[in-house]
């Protein structure tokens, strides 16, 4: 029997004093395409990394090919036929396609670049492959879903069979994901092995022949899918988890009252001037949680940001309450009532580097003045306040944002946006990268709010919590809503929507 | 992007006619001037109108930049163009003599092109170089200090380069493996330069300044001065401005037309990419910074054994900048630059012979001094078309784990 | 999501030497300035003279001798003292200037333009309007070059708002053209240049009345004028500014994180024009410090010569940025430059002008270190957030990031 | 090493004062240290000593004095503009029996600061001391009739031009100022004078340190036809006559004599400094101080005049002699401003 194609053993890696991963067992067996399967967290992407040179194990073994081997650089893990497609591309946007895909084994004429024969070797390759893509187009002005190809192109310029593919389908659409499936099967038949990273059940049970799933760090064990007896979902996700994973908020039943965010055709561009939001209606009640459904990447951050008045709309309206927000800026929609739980809470929710007193006074510090000063005294007594309220942990008021964890961190945000009171609280994946503790806290503290009368909308990628959380769930695809569910909706209903199909019968919802 | 900017002004009508208009607006200033020197305002208002016409068809066409570009030529042609033919022809003659003018321009340009060609090495591969000035002055004192102490030019440039290069070695130290900000420790290495320079030269040369007999770059006279006003331009150019020439040339081809080249792109616009296909992203950022330093003291060595034959302290006087200005104005390309110093150098060259034009206002001409600045104040504020970076310029890279 | 990939792992004497470091923030500073005096105490060395004696004649030379009331000549100590803080005043505002930038994320280059516009809005207040009185005429010339500076610095701030043109590229510029604006209005025939001196390019002298009292020293002989009292109230009005009114509060978010503060409905594009209004006031009032305080008219050359807007990025990065910091770090810039002046520095001990250019490089030095103890305080930082629990996660790594060093 | 017009202590090797009009200066006739031990400050302004010309001069001027009139001497360096009034009180509260100031730009410190010390002698070179704030009575001023010097040069310029088929000649100024448009003024009148048809030009770097400047002018001048530069620019200049130099022209320096340069120089037009500080601190020492009014140094006197003519120059020495003679007499009349 040949050796398996990559085989680690007991891999541990420390990040002071945190074990991403603590004697990790790994096996790609030749031709197969192998999923790793894992919560955030768990330790999936600095597996890989360690595969791929990026980082130095602490402990362990990794053959290849059955021989012993120490990776040290990317280079070398190319070297040994290894190629990687991240997650967040690694292409420089101003280059074209024939020049990323040949970086770092470039064609040379004499002295100079052969950008002919690297043109040529890509398209050839491309062929190939049935990877269609332009040798010659400039990165940036090609979908995200061309770029990933310009990722395989590469690493199979460099030889790899063994491909590693960091949370492939996160960014794709679904036509895209559908291709990607279509070429990774294709190059598994031509012998190439795969590890596809992913945490998504459905899509793991479509692809993978085999899964490896890893919780906290450790295996937890391999299991066969493509075999006579795949395992369904639900075993999936207990293996992934760790315990039954059906987390059911109790939640009394909704009583909606009068609209307070309205949404009429609202269009906003995303940051490369194309069109993401592309005349969506809506409105939320108070007293019910609204949840959008849909596949990362199909308009959801702008129309946050639309929502919330970060971002400039090209054309429609949003109320809060009654009164026009649209395009008068972040402040006077927060004045006017609107709360928002940012997506990403280090980057945009909190400032790191303040004190969470500061923290907690960034929403309202007009408020918090004596003879138009800050007071530092009232700032900290708020704090404390809020702080105990919300059950927030490792740190005081003095305490600086950055040395809390994710969840406290996350409740912080919560506790500043529902202390301002808000008639409309826009809650964007809230409880990505939380503990499970963490994610409890954040769901009853959300219905808590609906039950207090407040409009809730609620982003998530997660299924789950959409379907637990939400009254009503809008599922948005390519910038539009292209339907509406009630929570009891099956995860196949939602999913198909999501993808884009059974969209065309449903008329755009605009529930009112 | 060169190559999109490039088809995109070749393929439409509409920017064949802004390029028609700039031309236009070009030429109602230049018929006004010696040596043709038209007295008749008829031509020139005629000029100035075409490039208006070409401007307004260009902008109906879609070319934004290209006719705003043309009609503003044509506004400014027409305007100086008619006080030109109202100005006394002596007075024209003695401000405007092209020959002069275009030698002034390429010396003013070279030591800009080569500090400017050595920003764009540093930064290309993702460290910004704002200690330029500093480099130069290193550059242009041990380029003195090598020439008197070794009696060669040939030496006295290779040492004041590599004083340069030692200088940038420090910079690459702090802003590539301290990860210091890289605008503080070149601030800060600017400041170093200075004064070491000004010590050594005190220390050396005391009171009495360098010596009169300092090895000298040649000039290289070539018999071109009977061709009209560009062969009066360069009939008697100083080696150093033709070798600055040749090196836009030669750091194109390098920089577009290379591996290391390309590698080093790939580390300045996403240095993890780089890393991921096997490229040393501190290795060719130290080289690159080292590399910015050497070149940035060639043109050090020019201002000193090459222009004026002599070293004084702080003799570069903010040279550095505008380099940096030029390098920002010609947007981080080779022939950018080259086209920013040379307006800069022009700019100067005027400034310094409009007094002549304008006996009794002759103060009005110090305000052209200014142009460069505004220029870059105006290119980095994107009226002219936005002046983009490398994506991980001044950008500290440090590998994961 | 990518894994946590928390990335600094440090041994215990590292992280015991961090926090000596960081402690109070004075410590790191103190090291650095001691430091790069080492350096220039070996340069000394190097050309035979005793870095000792040398560093003590400088001192001496500084005045600050005069506040041991021991030492010697107490009246020339007296000069020389007024002298260092007639230096310093300007320098502590520049170094506001440019410290109060950083706060906001900014980069503030452009002190040394803002500073230039102070002295021409000055000169222009100082030398029109006789028939004010007095002390109205000097807080309206006060005024004015404060408002000069900060429209100056406002170009910078609005063109980072509008267009996100980097703002240390565009204070560099507006520094030159600011410079040139002065040569043309003081040149000769230029619009400003003086009425009855038709050959010097000079300005007019400002009124009798437009000039800061002196409170130490004789009037007529460049005496201590009340302008470094002005100098450390602004230090004050900095602090207050910053850590207790909205202003300074939303310049810190913005200037932390950008996105955040946007998201919690903070005006970044406002912030950032205010923040650099508020540095041309510190530094255009440093420029009317100058012109009302002594040197009374303004002429071409002085524009040129003038290099207290620079040394102000020095002053702040060594004061990191604080108010106090930066009062300290003005006294010794303003001590070094008043010591190693060639009056007071004997020739037999060590070359004046020698002692200038070391300086200069001691002040490099200092920078230099600086911008290297920066990186320790945020390794600092980060090394705290962890250690505060469960932060591993909480911090991945981005490649802006000032991490470990040691994977 | 240069030869060089400037430099404390190196004084013994002066070249700066052979004149053709006169006999030697009376610098050197002293030999030996005498007389009362003086102290003696000089406090430059911002250009520094190694200009070359101006301050360089003065600098030699206390050396000789040093040496050969056994004063005490000292020079302070000016930094910048805030060092002049502290420069200057610090020598006058050091009880400096003389507190020279040389330039233009100390004329507002001077005034202030000669008038709170009343007992120190001081004086300042190019400043008229009519025009000091308050005519401080123990200042003397030290004049220069520059444009005799210039025009000296203006003519034999001319002179040479002529014979040489050249129509035109040039200066570079440093900036606008008396001092400079003097030395101009008079060498386009001596141009004229020698040679009615002959082309003047002149420009002004607006600068007098930085030496490309002044290259660049004369370049362009050169350019239009000048054979001959003349700067008036101090440092700056220097790279005025490196121009003439590298185009094969004739360059005139200016203050110092600048004939070490090489054989480019024609000649310079001077203005001796040295020979002001020198003679006033030999008053001084002597007790004849003439405070409160000016002294000005001129042809007759032998304070301006025309430095070391190159070879190229001397068939004209008769001429430029004759000229020298009539402006001592009185026959000639130059301007000294720029029209």
């Amino acid at each position: 029997m040949t050796p398996p194609a990559l085989q680690l053993s007991a891999i541990t890696k420390r990040f002071g004093a945190v074990a991403a991963n603590d004697g990790v067992d790994f096996e790609l067996r030749r031709g197969e395409i192998h999923a790793l399967l894992g919560e955030n967290g768990a330790g999936k992407s600095t597996l890989m990394n360690i595969v791929y040179g990026m980082l130095t194990p602490d402990a362990g073994e990794i053959r290849v090919g059955g021989e012993p081997v120490t990776i040290g650089s990317p280079r070398q893990a190319m070297k040994l036929g290894i190629g990687m497609v991240f997650q967040h591309f690694m292409l420089v946007d101003v280059m074209t396609v024939a020049e990323n895909v040949v970086l770092g084994a470039e064609p040379t004429k004499g002295a100079l670049l052969d950008s002919r024969a690297a043109v040529a070797r890509v398209r050839e390759l491309a062929g190939r492959h049935g990877l269609s893509v332009d040798p010659d187009a400039v990165v940036e002005d090609i979908t995200v879903g061309q770029q990933q190809r310009v990722e395989i192109l590469r690493a199979l310029d460099r030889g790899a069979d063994i491909l590693v593919l960091d949370e492939p389908t996160a960014v794709l659409t679904a036509q895209e994901t559908a291709e990607l499936m279509t070429v990774l099967r294709g190059l598994r038949d031509k012998g190439t092995s795969i590890v596809f990273i992913s945490h998504k059940l459905s899509e793991v049970r479509a692809i993978a022949d085999r899964v490896t799933v890893l919780r906290r760090g450790r295996t937890v064990g391999t299991v066969e899918v493509a075999g006579p007896n795949p395992p369904d979902e639900a075993e999936l996700a207990r293996l992934m988890v760790g315990r039954d994973v059906l987390l059911r908020v109790e939640k009394a039943a909704c009583r909606p009252a009068a609209p307070l965010l309205d949404v009429r055709d609202l269009e906003a561009d995303d940051d490369r001037g194309l069109r993401a939001v592309d005349g969506v209606s809506f409105d939320v009640r108070g007293g019910e949680i609204v949840a959008i459904a849909g596949v990362d990447g199909n308009g959801q951050r702008e129309l946050v940001e639309a929502v919330c008045d970060l971002r400039a709309p090209v054309a429609g309206k949003v109320t809060v309450g009654g009164k026009d927000v649209t395009g008068r800026g972040a402040r006077h929609a927060r004045d006017c009532g609107l709360g928002h739980i940012a997506e990403d809470r280090q980057r945009s929710g909190l400032v790191l580097d303040f004190t969470l007193s500061e923290n907690l006074a960034l929403r309202d510090v007009d408020r918090r003045t004596r003879f138009g000063l800050l007071s530092p005294r009232r700032m900290l007594a708020r704090a404390t306040d809020l702080l105990a309220e919300f059950d927030v942990r490792g740190g005081g008021p003095q305490a600086a944002a950055r040395s809390l964890s994710g969840g406290n961190q996350q409740k912080v945000v919560i506790a500043r946006e529902i202390a301002a009171g808000p008639r409309v609280l826009v809650a964007a994946q809230p409880t990505r990268g939380l503990d499970v503790g963490a994610i409890e806290f954040v769901h009853r503290r959300l219905v808590a709010e609906r039950d207090a009368g407040r409009a809730i909308l609620l982003l998530s990628l997660e299924l789950d919590e959409v379907r637990n959380l939400a009254d009503r769930i809008l599922v948005i695809f390519e910038g539009r809503i292209v339907g509406e569910l009630p929570p009891t909706a099956t995860e196949e209903q939602l999913g198909l929507l999501m993808l884009g199909g059974g969209g065309a019968t449903s008329a755009r919802a605009s529930a009112a | 992007m060169s190559a999109r900017a490039a088809s995109a002004a070749c393929a439409a009508p509409a920017a064949t006619a802004g390029w028609a208009g700039i031309l236009a607006g070009v030429l109602a200033l230049f018929v006004a001037l010696p040596p043709l020197t038209v007295r008749s305002d008829a031509l020139v208002v005629v000029l100035g109108a075409l490039a208006l016409a070409a401007g307004a068809a260009a902008l109906r066409g879609g070319e934004r930049k290209l006719g705003g570009a043309a009609i503003l030529a044509g506004l400014l042609g027409a305007g100086l163009g008619y006080g030109a033919a109202h100005t006394a022809t002596g007075g024209l003659e003695a401000a405007v003599s092209w020959g002069a003018l275009g030698g002034a321009t390429l010396r003013f340009a070279c030591p800009l092109i080569f500090a400017a060609l050595g920003g764009l090495v540093s930064e290309r591969s993702g460290v910004v170089n704002i200690a330029l000035e500093g480099m130069m002055l290193m550059g242009a004192f041990f380029a003195a200090y090598g020439a008197d102490k070794t009696g060669s030019w040939v030496l006295g440039i290779l040492i004041g380069m590599l004083a340069g290069a030692a200088l940038a070695a420090v910079h690459a130290v702090f802003a590539i493996s301290v990860r210091s900000d890289q605008i503080v420790s070149g601030t800060a290495l600017n400041f170093v330069a200075l004064g070491l320079t000004g010590y050594m030269y005190v220390d050396v040369y005391g009171a009495d300044g360098t010596p009169n007999d300092l090895p000298q770059v040649p000039e290289v006279h070539l018999p071109t001065s009977s061709l009209g006003f560009a062969g009066n331009s360069i009939d008697d150019q100083n080696l150093l401005v033709w070798v600055s020439l040749v090196m836009v040339v030669a750091v194109w081809v390098f920089v577009f037309r290379t591996r290391a080249g390309l590698r080093m792109r790939s580390v300045g616009e996403n240095p993890r990419a780089a890393e991921t296909v096997g490229i040393s992203v501190q290795r060719t950022r130290y080289l690159a910074v080292i590399a910015s330093g050497a070149l940035a003291a060639l043109g050090g060595a020019f201002l000193s054994i090459g222009s004026v034959h002599s070293f004084t302290q702080n003799m570069t006087a903010g040279k550095g900048f505008i380099a940096l200005a030029a390098l920002i104005f010609g947007r981080w390309r080779p022939f950018g630059l080259l086209a920013a110093t040379l307006l800069f150098g022009f700019s100067s060259a005027l400034a310094q012979r409009l007094p002549q034009l304008t006996p009794g206002a002759e103060n009005v001409a110090t305000l052209l001094q200014a142009l460069p600045y505004v220029l870059t104040l105006v290119a980095v504020a994107g009226v002219i078309g936005r002046s983009i970076p490398p994506k991980a310029d001044g950008v500290p890279y440090k590998r994961e784990g | 999501m990518t894994a946590p990939t928390p990335s600094d792992h440090r041994g215990p004497a590292a992280t015991r030497l961090l926090r000596h470091l960081s402690v109070g923030g004075a410590v790191a500073p103190l090291i650095t300035t001691i430091v790069a005096f080492f350096v220039g105490g070996l340069v000394v060395l190097a050309t035979g003279k005793d870095p000792l004696t040398t560093y003590k004649a400088i001192f001496d030379g500084t005045g600050l001798n005069w506040l041991l009331p021991w030492s010697g000549d107490r009246a020339l100590a007296a000069t020389n003292l007024q002298q260092t803080l007639i230096n310093t005043g300007p320098l502590i505002l520049c170094g506001l200037a440019v410290a109060y930038a950083f706060r906001a994320g900014l980069f503030n280059i452009g002190a040394q333009g803002q500073y230039t516009m102070g002295t021409i809005a000055a000169v222009y207040a100082g030398s029109s309007w006789a028939g004010l009185p007095g002390w109205l005429h000097v807080v309206l010339a006060m005024a004015v070059a404060a408002l000069a500076g900060a429209a100056w610095a406002g170009i910078a701030g609005a063109l980072r708002a509008s267009t996100g043109a980097n703002e240390v590229i565009t204070t560099i510029m507006l520094n030159y053209t600011a410079l040139w604006i002065g040569v043309y209005l003081f040149g000769l025939g230029g619009p400003l240049q003086a009425n009855d001196q038709p050959d010097v390019p000079v300005s007019n002298d400002i009124v009798g009345g437009a000039k800061l009292p002196v409170f130490w020293g004789d009037k007529d002989l460049q005496g201590l004028h009340v302008g470094i009292f002005v100098a450390v109230l602004a230090a004050g009005i900095f602090w207050v500014v910053l850590n207790r009114s909205r202003l300074g509060y939303e310049a810190r978010a913005v200037g932390f994180s950008p996105p955040a503060a946007r998201s919690a409905g903070i005006g970044v594009g406002r912030t950032y024009v205010v923040t650099m209004a508020i540095c041309g006031l510190f530094a255009g009032l440093a420029g009317s410090l100058d012109i009302l305080g002594w040197q009374f008219h303004l002429a071409t050359n002085d524009i040129s010569a003038s290099q207290v807007g620079f040394l102000g990025i020095a002053v702040a990065l060594l004061g990191r940025n604080t108010a106090i910091g930066t009062c300290f770090a003005a006294l010794l810039f303003g001590a070094l430059s008043q010591g190693t002046s060639v009056r007071n520095l004997d020739p037999a001990v060590f070359q004046p002008e020698l002692a200038q250019n070391l300086t200069t490089v001691i002040q490099g030095l200092v920078v230099l270190l600086v911008s290297a103890d920066v990186l320790l305080a945020s390794v600092w930082r980060r090394r705290r957030a962890r250690a505060g629990g469960g932060g591993a996660a909480a911090a991945p790594p981005t490649p802006t990031t000032l991490g470990s060093v040691s994977p | 090493m240069s030869l060089v017009a400037a430099g404390c202590g190196s004084s013994g090797n002066s070249s700066s004062t052979s004149t053709p009009a006169a006999a030697g200066s009376t610098s050197t006739a002293a030999a030996a240290p005498t007389g009362k031990k003086i102290k003696v400050g000089l406090v430059t302004d911002i250009g520094g000593l190694n200009d070359r010309s101006f301050n360089a001069l003065a600098n030699k001027g206390l050396g000789d004095a040093e040496s050969q009139l056994g004063i005490d001497g000292r020079v302070l360096t000016s930094k910048s503009n805030a060092d002049y009034v502290p420069n200057l009180s610090t020598l006058a509260q050091q009880k400096y029996d003389l507190v020279i100031g040389v330039g233009f730009l100390m004329a507002d410190a001077m005034g202030k600061v000669a008038k709170k010390y009343p007992g120190t002698k001081f004086a300042i070179i190019d400043v008229d001391q009519t025009s000091l704030k308050g005519k401080p009575a123990n200042v003397e001023g030290l004049l220069f009739k520059e444009e005799e010097g210039g025009y000296l040069a203006g003519y034999l310029a001319a002179l040479y031009a002529k014979d040489h088929k050249m129509t035109t000649i040039s200066s570079v100024g440093g900036q606008k100022i008396p001092p400079v448009d003097h030395y101009i003024a008079g060498y386009q009148a001596g141009a004229k004078a020698a040679d009615p048809g002959i082309k003047t030009l002149n420009g002004y770097s607006q600068d007098f340190v930085d030496q490309s400047k002044c290259k660049e002018l004369a370049l362009g001048q050169i350019g239009q036809g000048s054979g001959i530069v003349f700067q008036v620019a101090g440092q700056c200049g220097l790279g005025a006559l490196d121009a003439a130099k590298s185009k094969g022209k004739l360059g005139i320096g200016v203050d110092a004599d600048q004939a070490y340069l090489g054989s480019h120089i024609l000649t310079s037009a001077t203005k001796k400094v040295d020979v002001a500080v020198f003679d006033t601190i030999k008053e001084v020492q002597a007790g004849g101080f003439k405070a409160g009014t000016n002294t000005t140094f001129d042809l007759k006197t032998n304070g301006v005049g025309i430095g070391k003519v190159s070879a190229a120059g001397t068939k004209y020495q008769a001429q430029i002699d004759k000229v020298a003679k009539d402006i001592v007499a009185g026959t000639i009349t130059v301007p000294d401003t720029v029209k």
